[in-house]
């Protein structure tokens, strides 16, 4: 980049060797940027320095780029328009009346310093921190830290309740013995009824209530319960008027089948 | 520890400014480091003719009374918190945590049968207790070792601890209820067998006419195998 | 108090090995972490009423000539090899991408103007934030986002972080290298060096008048899009 900016001012100082003006402006981080490359040719300290200088040789610069088409930013155009403004202001004897409103030459030249100053002052203080005994490139940190290790100790939680319940539950299911209930399989009657209803939906003929149970028969502690909402059902659909049910005698199959109608 | 006295000193009494200078560099590297490092890679940094041995003895007899120490490991140098303050490299943090069902269980049949064996508790229970268990409750601290019960193999007995009262904020342990309480609030059914009966608890320290004391160093350091060896 | 009628207060006549002890321990913190310690951590580990800060000093003096020194970073303390022996320490030197000027540039303005919108670091730039300056920094951990300035469109404000600090061994943002002639010539000033208002860079984690808090999700993933919408 340097030698760009070094290129650049050769450029401008003979603007004749035309070939030079072939800098690019990537060079270059915007048109303070430039300014201040350009200010450096001044050799002065940056708050001495001739703002009409800077302004003239800037504005030469952004003519030669434009006879050569170059394609320049926005920043810089406007940085151009506004330096022709401050140089006409700067050549021009003050205008007495408009005093008030308009501020002078000098007063932009100010600004322009300062701008420049300032950021000739971030620049430096960039290189400044950049420069300091910096953690892990001279200065370092301890190379294997050891490391925190948490320890975690158990505190029980129990409340008295607990412990009686605890106490009391096992306690008696011992004592009880197998009189503890699993909690058991048990068909409704409606759910009986659903069922004998989609079976019976089957055929007209007559059936063994049995037959109704087969699918249930392999499981013997179903049977009961089963067999017992079945009759049930049996019964409450006799008494709608949708079963008929007959038995031969006491004890003796039972046959089902739906009421004709 | 005499040798504590001679802490603030080490460094000053280096014979001269370049062996000091060296020290500061070997002090330098292995606190960069991140492995510990052989005299061989620490000599590159030194001048050549440099016993770097000594050196490395010089700085570890300086670093012996400090909180960090250089300790020689496998062939190599490093740093490392002085042992006696590795406990400041540990944060300690609370963990609560339930008992299982199982030490409920056998800590409930503790309370109110204490003195009690584990066989004894085993037959209450129905199902044999694990040493875990067991081991979980005298980590707790609500349960210990009382005695050993005078019978066949000498089976330690178990109690409750002062311990025990305070985390379950009973005055006493006469304080857990007893057959009829428990009826009246519904914890025990009414249709229990008539020789049903719930021990009256009693923790106290003195022991029983069947209990023996500890031998003196289960007293001192409770340890749970001794008890498993006897009692299973 | 007892105890003050047994320990006199005054930290300097404790009783050597027990002041040496508290050295062993502070030692031992401070060497064992690679991140600075402030007072109020290290003093968990000591005595209440020891004067933490005489202690620190004490230790930093006896380390002030070694290999490894005792600094004062970040408000915090924290063992760091010593500056001059970083010829040494090339090699451990971890590799990190370099800034662009451009970045840099932008990191020394978010240091000095903080806090600082992207419109006015641009504004001393004299040219656009390009994509990719910004975020670099915020990745670097460096640079942080603030809140948002109260002002029209609400602009994110950006300041430096704790780890800028470290990184760049400051003990706090007032120690940044030429600040008080900067400020002397009134080059921090937003505008025309006259009307002068001095104002100090500022990374204290309390927003200024003129900044509201991020949005939540802002502050937990600092994206720069967010910033982008707002800012340009």
């Amino acid at each position: 980049m340097a030698d760009n900016k070094t290129e650049l001012h050769h450029a401008i100082n003979k603007s004749d060797e035309k070939e030079q003006l072939i800098v690019d402006l990537e060079g270059f981080h915007g048109p303070l940027d430039m300014l201040l490359g350009l200010a450096r040719t001044q050799k002065v300290n940056l708050s001495h320095i001739s703002i009409l200088e800077l302004a003239q040789q800037y504005l030469l610069f952004i003519n030669e780029a434009r006879k050569y088409r170059l394609e320049l930013a926005a920043d810089y155009l406007v940085m151009a328009s506004w330096l022709a403004y401050l140089k006409s202001k700067l050549l021009l004897p003050e205008d007495e009346n408009d005093e008030d409103d308009e501020p002078t030459g000098e007063e932009l030249a100010k600004v322009l310093a300062f701008r420049l100053q300032k950021l000739n002052a971030m620049r430096q203080a960039g290189q400044q921190l950049m420069a300091r005994d910096r953690l892990g490139q001279s200065i370092f940190a301890r190379g294997m830290p050891e490391h925190i290790q948490v320890i975690k100790t158990p505190q029980y939680k129990a409340d008295v309740f607990e412990l009686i319940k605890t106490y009391t539950t096992q306690r008696q299911r011992k004592a009880l013995g197998k009189v503890t209930l699993e909690a058991r399989n048990v068909w409704s009657i409606k759910e009986a009824s659903i069922r004998l209803q989609r079976m019976l939906g089957i055929s007209l003929e007559w059936f063994p209530i049995s037959f109704f149970l087969q699918e249930f028969l392999t499981e013997s502690d179903e049977h009961r319960t089963v067999a017992a909402s079945t009759f049930g059902a049996t019964l409450h659909l006799v008494q709608q008027g949708e079963l008929e049910i007959r038995q031969s005698k006491a004890f003796d199959n039972l046959y089902l089948r739906q009421k004709m109608r | 520890m005499d040798k504590k006295q001679q802490f603030p000193e080490n460094v000053t009494q280096l014979p001269s400014a370049d062996r000091r200078e060296k020290l500061r560099i070997l002090e330098a590297l292995l606190f960069a480091a991140t492995e510990p490092l052989d005299t061989q890679t620490l000599s590159h940094h030194l001048a050549e003719d440099q016993n770097i041995d000594a050196l490395l003895e010089e700085l570890q007899n300086s670093y012996s009374m400090r909180g960090i120490n250089l300790v020689h490991v496998a062939g190599k140098w490093a740093f490392r918190t002085a042992d006696d303050l590795s406990y400041l490299l540990k944060s300690y943090a609370v963990e609560q945590k339930k008992l299982s069902n199982a030490a409920m269980e056998t800590l409930s049949i503790i309370a109110y049968h204490q003195p009690v064996t584990r066989a004894e508790i085993e037959d209450i229970r129905g199902v044999s207790t694990s040493k875990g268990t067991l081991d979980v409750l005298l980590e707790t601290g609500w349960v210990r070792l009382r005695g050993r019960r005078r019978a066949p193999g000498r089976p330690v007995t178990y109690g409750t601890s002062q311990t025990f009262l305070e985390h379950f904020n009973l005055d006493s342990i006469q304080d857990l209820p007893g057959l009829s309480e428990l009826k009246g609030a519904g914890l025990l059914e009414k249709n229990l067998p008539v020789d049903f009966k719930i021990p009256k608890p009693d923790d106290t320290s003195l022991l029983t006419d069947d209990e023996d004391p500890l031998d003196e160093d289960e007293a001192t350091a409770p340890l749970l195998s001794t008890d498993m060896q006897t009692d299973s």
